[in-house]
């Protein structure tokens, strides 16, 4: 038998650098990584000459001067002689309410949609596959103006409110009035308010709306209890009982309590000077924004809804049916499980886009993060650079936590393989 | 292993279409209970299509199909009764990713036959130690075996307690080492008196337990036979010229 | 150096509105007219010789001052008001002013109010990122009032939404109220309240820090200015040229002195930019005068001497 | 076991029988109705549901629709028009604004003398992407290079192009039809050079800009070869430094010294004058071009196994797909001259293309990421087992594969942003939907008009998405049939 | 089918490790060219795993593997050598789907040989013709029979005109109809003298073109011997297991 002896290990040589697997790859990332030194130093060498040059610094003292402007809507109090940063607060508010109204919205809409797709009544199929493309193959922008433009032509401005005869009436039991400027709901009024709990910065927190937070999470958990207790017994006895009512019981009985004994009632908004008063006034910008990004975020939604219950395989189910279960367990215990799985990443990249999206509130107005940091205060202050680091910085973090969300459900739910 | 006098399916001048396919023609079968019937047959030749009519998976548009004396309409109670007492293996497994094997096997005991957890569970290690895999129980699907999932497969039927099994190719979807556990699993059922009807292309299992052989082409059952006379003595061209095939090499 | 950048290019790139008529709005075909838009014009043509080599950049409220500061454009000739906060934190320096506005209010007729003190609880419309904006949250803080401001992007949409209802009251200068309410098919329903509650100096910027290119649109703009005090017109300039007896012309035109190479152009700068689209108060009349659809008297742009605030510095 | 065969009837059968038709009731129309319109309470709740919306928007809408006028000179006439057609209080659609004002709405303010070039370069494209898109199927290039062929000639016809060019654009499309019938894949010369092109078609100016901007690579290429013989790395260095340095340093003045020897100018049109669908086709179509090869760039650094090259793409695709693609273009308008060089200023929409393409890139890296893993390991293993090196293995094997399993990512992505062009008109350029129906309403005689605006745009918008989305679809399944 | 002297792969005190899991221990084995050797084990015995470190798919951590006369280090340089002189058949065949059978066989020519392509596929379809598939050459992998596949797959590798062949258990993934028509092709080759290793369970083609058997358990190599010996007279406890598993059913 031949035997071919050992070499010792080579020497290093130079063009070890390019042929050895082992260097190659070293060599490689330190060039790029001189390459992209070199290229963020060359930028921010830039941006200190251009800087210098005209004068500016780099300085966030501005977000602690007064901002001046007012804001239509804001979630926490602010007035003009407020600051900059707490302009931006307001506007990081503004967008976090939105987008959240419209992932909530979004996803009950798509849902719903994404369902209807898959049933077997044609009609109803076929309209919303209409809806659904119709949506998806037109830009947001167009759907946020056409909406908006609904609202400011269509509906009549609080004048026709007004006088003997009116061209418009209130509806609702006369306590919501739809108007070309916004929507005007009643408001939460108490006999006995029990006070605010102050959080600072002038936040406050009504008692009252404590008291119905812990009401409700306090109903969830007893909700919860009684679920595991029909489970015990469905594990026990292999019925399961009735508890609906008592799930209702528990969510409803307290919060009727607490109305009565805060005494809330509802007092709706009243036509007085050019406005109503009384009333929240949910200005249409928000809504119809919101609408417009439910309806588009929604028509996305249907097909991720839809592809993910596609993609459980015909075997599955016949499965399911072969041991004899209903096409409803089916669906519950077998289906769902397995196409949430598929359903969920999408659609969390779908809220993270709504997100982003949200910030078109440009084209109607809406005061929100691009508002008012990178609108108004860029503008006023004339810190571009500044405003733009700290307002792409907020949406950054912002996606990261959702995206970190994202990964978090997906390794919990990933399904165990060899 | 005892055939009784008993029929448990009666199949009777049965025809379906798949759209204008004619899939199924004029199919006429009695199974009596305890026997163990093998469907052969070349590729798409219905075998399938057949075994899957039987717990109505598939409707049929034409003839009769009796199980265990509830004849199957388009009646759900009927359809729920017969399920419920025929379990189905499939080839691929079809097992439910997202739960472990012991929930694997009571999730339906439990669901359809309202049976209590801890019962369903002792029935499932039952079942399971029988397929000789207790000790998988908690994991999940993904990571077993192809063979070992095949086994709980049969488990999560045996588990509703059915009085019919059907296989569809139980073993084609598994690597060569592991036919053999799963065969073994099937042969032990066989010695216990299940009724079986089994697609395979195992003509060594099929020798060594079936009743029956039937032989399918076309949508029809072209031979029926016992194994002996079916693999040594093929009466008509069809059943030569597929045997020469799948005995070849 | 702005100066050579724009030579170098041979094109001026003009910062403009996106649209307000009279002021700066393009045509059918994307040419640019406006009072704003003439300022580019003579600048263009005094240091490139045309008029016409001028690329016109549409910059909204919340844009324009970083278009200048970043080099976008090389004059902004917007309606943009001359603030401290701006010349001075903003590093911008604005060159002069070409129109002594003010910020007004219009309402519509049927609303029954007569004075901007009747406003308490209104709803405003109002376009984000510009001085209006401060003053109104001023002026209603002053006077102890509620509003409710409606942020709008631009002047076309702050006109939608004022029609439609959707705000009692439209603020703005009052030129640009003018302006909209001129554009309107009933002016006659709307009127124009009788506060100004701000001064609102508007006036061509330039970038900080190059005054040579500063002093040259100062220059400019101060040259339309003078030459409508010493009745030069774009129809008698060439004439005036030749035969003017008055130094003071003499010296502008190019035909004496060489004033122009002091700011590092030729003799005839002047000449150019006045030819451009005449002196100032023919820009006026021809774009936002009484005899246009916009309709605005000369008022406080009278020239000094019919009692206005228009005085060009001396050229000398 | 053997008593048991006592029972088994052995069972020849002896005739095959025929397929039969299937019985009457497995047809007909009132069986479909029932099956799919009425088969259960829930199920006719729904179709009259359906049929409630379809009716109200009918109701609503149809008038509108059917009172249309076509003929008008401003918002007013076309009222004035309705209402003595139909009678006082009637309303409809005034399509007379997009009747009058439909160059705008298409070129911007593009000069109109000079309406020929956008539309030949439209047209030209096609021929462009004949070999890359079209190369499916023979009888779809056919089809579709024959449509663009006679289309554009026509269209220019109209237009009043010059006849030389007319010529050209003839011998173009009826060669590039010509020339696809035999060999496909030669007319990625043309495709290739239709880039520089295509932008001094759009934006005039001399030919000699884009020659020496092709010159670059070219001379990079040759400094490749030389010195790659000597090694390697030397070899890429000076490929990227040759390229730079000519870019960078040499090319401006030599294109304007070949440019006073042989002027090859046609009249220059400034970035301000795009707008409509012109200035969206043109952002999205130069990002589709530029933001599919870096993607592919980026997706395989993002699966690379080299630690730092990994984390620089993640942080870049995770930052860019982190932030609205507003707050992107407010950068491009207001912040990008910060990190230049103190006096560089370039077109608005160059920077806006930039910011497209960067944008578009990062999600079309993710998206052929997800091609890339879904490629079995074997196929790697394949092409390592026959020694093709990483690059070999990239394009041979690996890319061609992954980016068909990811045409239907690509193209919602290139659907995406094509929609995204409208929010340029946030940086002051002239959308199609918001800019420039604004600037129409500008006019006092379409002051007030919203509707018919928003509904011809948002048509235009949907057809060429829709059928982006079907094509894709049509692909698919059409790579799925085929190789299998 | 001469054995020569001449040494083909040289492996020597050979250890190889999954992050901790020590996946082959100290393997010593030494192939001579024109050597057909059928390496045996049950699954997760590291049969792949070694047959995929003689051409570097996978990196091994200490010892020495000699491929004709070349160390496999991580000097790029060698490694091309090493497997343009080594061909690889998979179990999946792992054929490039988008490209027609002929480019299949010519790809790696002309763009690691150089091959001009004309010459190129003047070798292909000599290799095809030799897997009597020169008729599909136009068609795609999708459109052949998984045994059509696996003869394009040898012919791919062939047509690199390498000295040594490695096959990864080239007929597990094909239907029983088609195992034969590969393992005829095999067998072939084999005839013609070509060095061979071989990863299978088909104990037939072991018995008929083997000159040696080898059996690997758990990472190591158990037992090695001439076909005939291996399977009449298996020295280790394993060993006797494992063929009475496998011959079982
Ligand atoms: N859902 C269906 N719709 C239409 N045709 C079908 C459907 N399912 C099966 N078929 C067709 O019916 C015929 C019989 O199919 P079946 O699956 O019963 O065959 P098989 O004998 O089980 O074949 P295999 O051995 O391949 O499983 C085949 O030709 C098949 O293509
Ligand atoms: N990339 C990998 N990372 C970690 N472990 C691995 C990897 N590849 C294989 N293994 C493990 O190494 C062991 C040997 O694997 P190998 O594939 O070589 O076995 P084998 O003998 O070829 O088995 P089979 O007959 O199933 O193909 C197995 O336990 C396997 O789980
Ligand atoms: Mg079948
Ligand atoms: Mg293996």
């Amino acid at each position: 038998m031949a035997y071919v002896s050992a070499p010792a290990e080579p020497p290093f040589r130079l063009s070890m650098l390019i042929y050895d697997r082992r260097y190659r790859s070293l060599t490689f990332q330190v060039i790029v990584f001189i390459l992209v030194m070199a290229v963020a130093w060359w930028l921010v060498d830039n941006t200190i000459t251009n800087l210098s040059a005209m004068g500016k610094d780099f300085n966030f003292g501005f977000l602690f001067q007064r901002a001046g402007y007012d804001i239509p809507q804001t979630l926490i109090p602010y007035t003009a002689n407020d600051t900059h940063f707490r302009a931006a607060v307001i506007g990081l508010l503004n967008t976090l309410l939105v987008s959240i109204l419209g992932c909530i919205a979004a996803t009950v809409l798509g849902v719903a949609v994404g369902v209807a797709r898959l049933s077997n009544n044609w009609l109803f199929a076929r309209l919303m596959t209409v809806y659904v493309e119709i949506f998806r193959n037109m830009p947001l922008l167009l759907w946020i103006l056409i909406i908006y433009a609904i609202f400011t032509e269509v509906l009549p401005p609080p004048n026709a409110y007004r006088g003997d005869d009116p061209a418009a009436s209130m509806i609702l039991f006369d306590s919501v009035a739809l108007t070309n400027r916004y929507t005007s709901i009643p408001t939460l009024a108490m006999t006995n308010d029990p006070g605010s709990l102050d959080l600072g910065a002038r936040v406050t927190i009504n008692w009252a709306t404590i008291s119905f937070i812990v009401a409700i999470l306090g109903g969830l958990y007893v909700r919860r209890l009684i679920g595991n207790w029909a489970q015990s017994i469905q594990n026990a006895t292999g019925s399961r009982p009735t508890t609906w009512w008592m799930s209702l019981a528990v969510m409803t009985i307290p919060s009727i309590i607490l109305i009565f004994f805060f005494g809330l009632h509802l007092v709706p908004p009243e036509l007085k000077g050019f406005n109503f008063t009384g009333g929240i006034n949910v200005q249409n910008s928000l809504v119809a924004l919101w609408l417009a990004l439910t309806l588009y975020t929604g028509a996305f939604i249907a097909e991720i809804v839809r592809a993910g219950i596609l993609a459980v395989s015909k075997g599955q189910s016949e499965a399911a049916f072969a041991l004899g279960m209903r096409p409803k367990r089916t669906m519950n215990l077998v289906i769902l499980p397995q196409a949430l799985r598929v359903i969920v990443p999408p659609l969390i990249s779908q809220y993270l886009n709504l997100m982003k999206n949200s910030s078109l509130a440009i084209a109607v107005g809406y005061m929100d993060l691009r508002g008012t940091l990178g609108g108004t205060t860029l503008n006023q202050t004339g810190r571009e650079l500044e405003s733009m680091v700290l307002m792409m910085a907020t949406y950054l973090v912002l996606s990261l936590i959702i995206s970190a969300g994202m990964n978090i459900f997906n390794s919990r739910v990933k399904l165990k393989e060899r | 292993m005892q055939v009784s006098d008993e029929v448990a399916i009666e199949i009777n001048a049965m025809n379906k279409w798949y759209g204008t396919f004619h899939v199924l023609r004029d199919i006429n079968l009695t199974v009596h209970r305890g026997e163990r019937i093998v469907i052969a047959g070349p590729s798409g030749s219905g075998k399938s299509t057949l075994i899957r009519c039987i717990n109505r998976l598939e409707e049929h548009q034409s003839g009769k199909i009796v199980v265990d004396g509830v004849e199957l309409t388009s009646d759900i109670k009927n359809i729920d009764k017969v399920r419920s007492e025929v379990g189905m293996v499939f080839q691929h497994f079809n097992l439910f990713p997202h739960l472990t094997i012991l929930e694997n096997c009571t999730l339906a005991p439990i669901w359809v036959r309202k049976v209590p957890k801890r019962q369903a569970e002792e029935t499932a290690m039952h079942y399971l130690t029988k397929v000789k895999i207790p000790d998988q129980a908690h994991k999940y699907p993904g990571q077993l075996s192809g063979g070992q999932q095949q086994r709980v497969a049969i488990a999560r039927s045996l588990c509703m307690k059915p009085r019919i099994m059907l296989f569809d190719e139980p073993t084609s979807a598994l690597d060569p080492e592991m036919i053999k556990e799963v065969l073994d699993t099937m042969i032990e059922l066989a010695e216990e008196g299940m009724t079986m009807l089994c697609v395979t292309h195992e003509m060594g299992f099929a020798q060594a337990v079936a009743n029956r052989v039937i032989f399918m082409d076309q949508g029809q059952i072209v031979e029926q036979n016992n194994p002996y006379d079916f693999f040594n003595n093929p009466q008509s061209e069809r059943t030569k010229l597929f045997l020469s095939q799948i005995l070849g090499h | 150096d702005t100066l050579a950048e724009v030579k170098a290019r041979g094109e001026l790139n003009c910062g403009v509105n996106t649209g307000l008529a009279g002021f700066a709005a393009p045509d059918a075909s994307g040419n640019w007219t406006g009072f704003d838009v003439a300022i580019c014009k003579a600048v263009a043509a005094a240091v490139l010789g045309d008029p016409a080599k001028v690329k016109y950049v549409p910059t909204t409220g919340q844009t324009r001052f970083t278009a200048l500061a970043s080099g976008e454009v090389d004059v902004l000739a917007r309606n943009s008001t001359w603030t401290f906060s701006r010349d001075t934190d903003l590093k911008l320096d604005f060159v002069g002013v070409n129109y002594f506005d003010g910020q007004g209010f219009m309402v519509s007729k049927d609303l029954g109010v007569t004075s901007a003190k009747e406003l308490d609880g209104a709803t405003v419309c109002i376009q984000t990122g510009t001085t209006t904006e401060l003053n109104l949250a001023d002026f209603f803080q002053a006077n102890n009032m509620s509003y409710q401001p409606v942020n709008i992007d631009s002047n076309a949409e702050g006109e939608q939404q004022y029609m439609a209802g959707a705000c009692d009251a439209y603020t703005t200068d009052a030129s640009g109220l003018a302006a909209t309410r001129a554009a309107f098919a009933d002016p006659e329903n709307h009127i124009i309240l009788p506060e100004i509650i701000s001064k609102e100096p508007l006036g061509p910027a330039v970038r900080h820090g190059d005054s040579n290119w500063g002093d040259i649109v100062r220059w400019t703009l101060y040259a339309l200015i003078a030459a409508e005090e010493y009745g030069i017109t774009s129809k008698n300039l060439e004439e005036l040229a030749k035969s003017s007896q008055n130094p003071e012309v003499q010296r502008l035109l190019g035909t004496t002195d060489d004033l122009g190479a002091m700011i590092g152009l030729d003799k005839e700068w002047a000449r150019r930019a006045i030819a451009a689209s005449g002196n100032y108060g023919e820009i006026f009349a021809a774009n936002i005068g009484e005899q246009t659809p916009i309709g605005l008297a000369r008022g406080l742009n009278a020239q000094w001497t019919q009692g206005g605030l228009q005085y060009a510095m001396p050229f000398r | 076991m053997s008593d048991t065969h006592a029972q088994t009837v052995s069972f020849v059968r002896e005739t095959m029988i025929e397929a039969s038709p299937p019985p009457e009731k497995q047809a007909g129309a009132v069986k479909w109705l029932r099956e799919n319109l009425f088969s259960g309470p829930v199920n006719t709740a729904l179709t009259l549901l359906a049929i409630l919306a379809i009716w109200f928007l009918i109701n609503h809408f149809w008038n509108w629709v059917a009172h249309s006028v076509w003929n008008a000179n401003s918002l007013n006439e076309c009222r004035q028009i309705i209402r003595d057609t139909w009678g006082e209080g009637s309303t409809g659609a005034c399509w007379a604004v997009i009747r009058e004002r439909w160059n705008q709405y298409t070129f911007g303010f593009y000069p109109m003398d000079l309406y020929w070039r956008p539309t030949m370069s439209f047209g030209l494209l096609f021929v462009a992407l004949a070999p890359v898109l079209f190369s499916e199927s023979r009888k779809i290039r056919r089809i579709v290079l024959a449509v663009a062929a006679v289309v554009t000639l026509a269209s220019m016809i109209q237009l009043n192009a010059p006849t030389p060019w007319l010529i050209f654009a003839a011998i173009v499309l009826i060669g590039g039809l010509i020339i696809s019938e035999r060999n496909n894949s030669w007319l990625l010369v043309f495709s290739l050079l239709y880039p520089f092109l295509g932008v001094w078609w759009l934006w005039g100016g001399s030919l000699w800009g884009p020659i020496m901007v092709i010159v670059g690579p070219v001379l990079g290429y040759i400094a490749w070869k030389l010195l790659g013989r000597i090694s390697p790395i030397l070899a890429s260095v000076g490929m990227i430094g040759v390229t730079l340095f000519w870019w960078l340093a040499l090319a401006g003045r030599a294109a304007r010294d070949a440019e006073n020897i042989l002027s090859l100018a046609i009249t220059p049109v400034n970035s301000d004058r795009f707008g409509g669908f012109l200035l969206s086709t043109t952002i999205g179509i130069a990002a589709i071009a530029i933001s599919l090869p870096l993607g592919i760039v980026l997706a395989l650094a993002r699966r690379s196994d080299m630690f730092l090259v990994k984390s620089l793409a993640v942080m870049f695709i995770e930052f860019i797909r982190g932030v609205p693609l507003i707050t992107l273009l407010f950068v491009a308008s207001l912040l990008l001259n910060y990190f230049l060089p103190p006096g560089t200023n370039f077109d608005i929409i160059l920077r806006v293309i930039i910011m497209v393409t960067i944008f578009a890139a990062a999600y079309m890296a993710e998206v052929i990421r997800g091609g890339l893993a879904a490629l079995p390991k074997g196929q790697y293993e394949a092409a390592d087992a026959l020694g093709l090196d990483y690059w070999k293995a990239q394009r041979l094997i690996i890319l061609p594969q992954a980016l068909k399993i990811s045409i239907p990512g690509i193209v919602s992505t290139f659907i995406g942003m094509f929609k995204d062009t409208t929010l340029v008109t946030f940086v002051g350029l002239y959308d199609p939907l918001k800019s420039m129906s604004d600037a129409v309403r500008a006019s006092t005689a379409w002051k007030g008009i919203y509707w018919e605006p928003y509904i011809f745009v948002g048509a235009i918008f949907f057809i060429i998405c829709f059928g982006m989305s079907r094509y894709s679809m049509y692909l698919e399944r059409r790579l799925q049939r085929d190789h299998r």
